[in-house]
């Protein structure tokens, strides 16, 4: 939890990809401490914003050096004000950021097979994470899945950096049409993982656990609940996970995440958009109680 | 020459009149990764209760026009897991802590404070917030704060279990007709000052699915966007104090402030200490940030010390 | 296909449900510059009272976050200069006239509201917006509308004044405890529906010169900041009325609209129209520009009338 | 007051002019109708923006037609988040602009000599209408004063518009040390102006309405209260202004004004930063009333 600073970044490149927008910040001192799977929570709007929220990303890359000092990347998907705004942005304008945050993605400690499965811009995170698990001897495959083609990130990256790649699309515009789910089975099989790692939406890593479990793999998935403040004060971004001792608490996805064990994540309380508190939560309201 | 910060409220001297406040901080340890604690004049826990409790479920919060809208829940350990842990901790950085208590019924509010008295960390705790802007249970659900004689049975309840040198601080809620009749109630059943304001009810409907957005239906409003009506609260009670209407004690300011100036709308209105809540959303060193700004303020216009310019605007009507 | 917008708010057959606010609009030529006014379902006038009032002297205004604090003091032409000069404009121009219409005693209500029933432009009224969200001379300023039976008496005497079938609508302030005992007491006067909310009372202190910054010391907080407060209250009332607390009454939602999203909150929550009030200092076009966006959200939504989306997010409860 | 557009503004160049910036927008419709005197309102801030009220600014000049179809140009003075705001865009940034709004400056029947004061950025619209003045056959001198030189604006392109230019400052920076009242006398005097224009603060504008009256002269000022709409529909910019039947009402600047006769308006209301209702005024409070 050490290591986070806050910093003026100066944009130093923006460009499109597919639907989305790849940002490149300078951000002396955040590289340095970061870890794949952790986020920046970058402030929008500049100073007469009426958006005081901090809005969340997963750090695609970071450089701690080079011409400019250490930057950080990040992919991001208009989808609101905040996003909007941050895709709008110029070379050389400024943006508040706060990072690393939240927890990485656990390496395993042997030279295992492994499985990285991004859903939308969702994979951002993970050609750093394939670095990261390459360097340790891990065979490292791919599996990238989105709408449409448009909506799928760094393909060609993956390709690169990964000693095997497969590609879902909904609509088959690219790849194999269907979820990622369909093709993991075989790609877990064929590889003999013993890690899946995920990141996209909900229902995307509650499919990705069960198939990992299916399969004898552990799953290691990075949530993307909505945040406040990013930092662990605010008690927004919880969820129901079950700890060592078994006992199911909400915890805060922005300090104790936002990576959890796939199998530690009480799926069975999300629904429709809303998560509720399982009965057998710790503190959990009682009937007719708050 | 720098300008003398320090307060004193009730009994409490405190170096400095900035805080935290209570559910926008949490315990201490997420913030001290930005700012030593120490530098706040008290920090403000979260609203702790008697037993561990889940909150709600979420989402949990909606942004809002220059605000937010929150549905926690009042989500916490319970007082003892409180202590052992979260009490220790501040205990242990040096922290001056101002306790924030809530209960479901008054005497859960008395339990809670019992408890705290006990504890080994309590010589770092500077004072209690009682958090009556929080639902009753025995009376459906409405909110204690918006009842005088519910809020004064809680005053009353906890200045019985702590000792006389603890301050305690009522918080009050501006969803109510006549803020300065609760006032009054509290003052008169043993507060030793008044903090200004919780979060006014509010709610958003989420549009594309057409139900309402948090977990909780309705939620409490807070951020800028609310800040003329905390002022507007200060201002009020202030003015029944210099009016005699109700005793003089001190008050800490809280709603919507960002930056130093607005911390000084809030001093000049009446209050001797300022929280910064939502704002840390934004910025997580605001609390000390704004007094840096506020010292600042206070020296470009002449003032030696903070409490020359509490309420001041009173004298100054245009 | 397009949208039915139409709206029927207790006996007004009104095309659209969009309305200007009161003293958000003037009387009507302004606005005119910008957009043809026969496109709103009415256009509401500023609240006028029995004599010429000039107003409070300045600051009158103070921006606030997403918001602004306005401390006008009802200022206007008095009942019989508005009849000739403003509501003959209003009448000659088609629009369809919500008169807006205050008073500083309750018998001074009853004044204005018969001197506007034996007005020749009559006929261009299609209600009357009773804003009892102002002060009682009689009960020390006290605002009308935080007292229930203030409020029934001043409904109760303008509902004698005028023709059955000329709806009244009271309007409301958030500044009470319980703004249902305020809906219900209104009703049962006589009241055919409820408009909700007007400002929340507000204050800013000007911070380079220390004193409060408008000349009326407190004043009116309105805009986006306060959306969140009238989606409340909008929905609180509402859901009174679903449980059977209160008479179904249509409701005319107002607080912080900008956007056809703002309205479709206020729709779901529970309001029949809806009023656009400070937005329009931004944009002069928003009453029908947001009207538009609301329609085309509802198509997109599949709706084949806007009466089917008035109050939906009570049945979509997550 | 008709002829008002609202428009969508691209920014085709912004410059510094000492302590100001000039900015021109594109501004299609505007042009056409606006008249020296007249002014525009602008949202702040963008899409995401917490200052919802425009902020209003005197027309420095328009072209109704050119490379880029009508344009408007303001002067602008940083003092709050939105006048800093607009100082700080880019060309190609857009703005949304109402316009033209208010009571332009009257133009005499004949052919009058004239003295324009201004004050600070008050001096904007005033080249602009020292044009209009000669191309009708007037005398136009111009008397620009300011704290300092950098608040100064349009000195040099004063000495290409009018027959004579004097310039004060309180500091002695530029021109004659004092303010602009020290000098007007003289040329009123010497000019024998008819007509003296003012732009500029309260404090100012009073003085020059003493001035002018003093020397026969009739004062037109422009007066800058606090306005929240710019259109009229609010009213918050009222001042007290005597009527031609002898009575006083809470006039709208934005409407009724921004130019006033000097003698119409009741100085003897403002103290301070605040402006009393006189006790004679239409529907004044009555003691212990309102
Ligand atoms: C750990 C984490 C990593 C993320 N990584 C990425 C990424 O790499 N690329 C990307 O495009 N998006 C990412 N998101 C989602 C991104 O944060 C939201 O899309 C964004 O906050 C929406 O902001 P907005 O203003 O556009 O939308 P709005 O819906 O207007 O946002 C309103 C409020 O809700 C919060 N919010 C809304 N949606 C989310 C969400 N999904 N997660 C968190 N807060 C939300 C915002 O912070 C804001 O406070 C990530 C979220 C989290 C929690
Ligand atoms: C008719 C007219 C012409 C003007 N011409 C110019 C000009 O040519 N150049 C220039 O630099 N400034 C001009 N002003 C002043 C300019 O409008 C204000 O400086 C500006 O609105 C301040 O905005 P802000 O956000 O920077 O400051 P803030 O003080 O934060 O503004 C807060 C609010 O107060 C209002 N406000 C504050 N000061 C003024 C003011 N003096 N007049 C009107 N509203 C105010 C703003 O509209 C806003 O709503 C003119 C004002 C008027 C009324
Ligand atoms: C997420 C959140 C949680 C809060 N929890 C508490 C709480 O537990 N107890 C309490 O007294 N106030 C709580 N508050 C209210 C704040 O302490 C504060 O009174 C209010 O938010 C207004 O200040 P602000 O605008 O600076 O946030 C909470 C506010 C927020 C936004
Ligand atoms: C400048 C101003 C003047 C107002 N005058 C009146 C009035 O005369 N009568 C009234 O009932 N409401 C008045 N209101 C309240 C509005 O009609 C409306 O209820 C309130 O502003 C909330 O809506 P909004 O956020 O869309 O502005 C006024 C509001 C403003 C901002
Ligand atoms: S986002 Fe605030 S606690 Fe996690
Ligand atoms: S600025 Fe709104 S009426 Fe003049």
């Amino acid at each position: 939890m050490s290591g986070v600073v806050q910093v003026t970044g100066e944009l130093i490149a923006t460009r499109r990809a597919g639907a989305y927008h790849h940002l490149t910040f300078v951000a002396p001192g955040l590289a340095e401490h970061a870890k794949p799977g952790q986020f920046v929570a970058l402030a929008v709007g500049g100073d007469t914003s009426s958006n005081l929220l901090r809005r969340c990303f997963s750090i695609h890359k970071v450089s701690p050096s080079g011409t400019y000092g250490g930057t950080v990347d990040v992919v991001i998907s208009p989808v609101g004000p905040g996003t909007e705004w941050l895709s709008g942005l110029r070379a050389h304008d400024e943006v508040d950021i706060v990072g690393p945050l939240g927890r990485a993605f656990p390496l395993p400690k042997e030279p295992v097979p492994c499985v990285l499965v991004g859903g939308g811009y969702g994979s951002a995170p993970l050609f750093w994470l394939a670095e990261a698990l390459r360097e340790r001897g891990c065979h490292v495959e791919l599996v990238l899945g989105a709408a449409t083609e448009s909506k799928l990130f760094g393909v060609v990256e993956a390709r690169r950096q990964a000693d095997g790649v497969s590609v879902t699309t909904d609509d088959g515009s690219a790849g194999t049409r269907g979820w990622v789910s369909d093709v993991l089975p075989e790609v877990i099989t064929r590889t003999g993982a013993a890690v899946v790692y995920g990141c996209g939406p909900m229902g995307m890593l509650k499919s990705i656990t069960d198939v990992a479990a299916a399969h004898g793999a552990v799953a290691q998935v990075a949530v993307e609940e909505s945040m406040a403040c990013g930092v662990g004060v605010c008690m927004t971004c919880v969820m129901p996970v079950t700890g060592n001792d078994g006992v199911t608490r909400m915890v805060r996805s922005c300090v104790e995440g936002p990576v959890f064990r796939g199998d530690r994540v009480r799926w069975d309380a999300f629904d429709d958009g809303v998560c509720r508190v399982p009965a057998d939560a710790l503190g959990a309201p009682n009937v007719g109680g708050h | 020459m720098a300008v003398d910060m320090s307060v004193d409220l009730g009994g409490a001297s405190l170096p400095s009149p900035m805080m935290t406040a209570s559910g926008c901080a949490a315990n201490g340890r997420e913030l001290a990764r930005f700012f030593d604690i120490r530098e706040l004049g008290a920090f403000v826990t979260k609203s702790v209760m008697a037993d561990p409790r889940s909150g709600r479920g979420t989402p949990r919060m909606a942004e809002t026009p220059s605000g937010m809208l929150n549905s926690i829940g009042l989500q916490g350990p319970g007082i003892s897991a409180f202590i052992d842990k979260d009490l220790a901790w501040l205990h242990q950085a040096g922290a001056r802590t101002l306790v924030s208590i809530a209960g479901n019924t008054s005497g859960e509010f008395a339990v809670v404070a019992a408890r705290l008295r006990e504890s080994a960390a309590f010589g770092s705790v500077v004072g209690v917030e009682v958090n009556i802007s929080c639902p009753n249970v025995a009376n459906r659900g409405l909110v204690f704060a918006c009842d005088p004689l519910a809020s004064a049975k809680v005053v009353a309840l906890v200045r019985e279990q702590l000792p006389r040198n603890i301050p305690i601080f009522a918080k009050l809620t501006p969803d109510v007709t006549d803020i300065v009749s609760i006032a009054q109630a509290a003052v008169k059943a043993g507060a030793d000052g008044l903090t200004m304001i919780n979060t006014l009810l509010g709610m958003v409907i989420d549009t594309d699915r057409l139900r309402p957005q948090v977990a909780g239906v309705t939620g409490g409003l807070s951020g800028p966007a609310v800040r003329p009506v905390a002022v507007r609260a200060v201002w009020q009670v202030k003015s029944a104090m210099r009016e005699g209407r109700l005793p003089t004690v001190p008050i800490i300011g809280v709603g919507g402030v960002r930056t130093g100036r607005d911390a000084l709308e809030l001093v000049a209105a009446g209050a001797s200490a300022v929280q910064v809540g939502t704002a840390t959303f934004n910025d997580p060193s605001a609390p000390v940030r704004v007094g840096r700004e506020l010292e600042n303020l206070l020296q470009d216009k002449g003032f030696g010390c903070l409490k020359d310019a509490v309420g001041i605007a009173h004298e100054r009507m245009a």
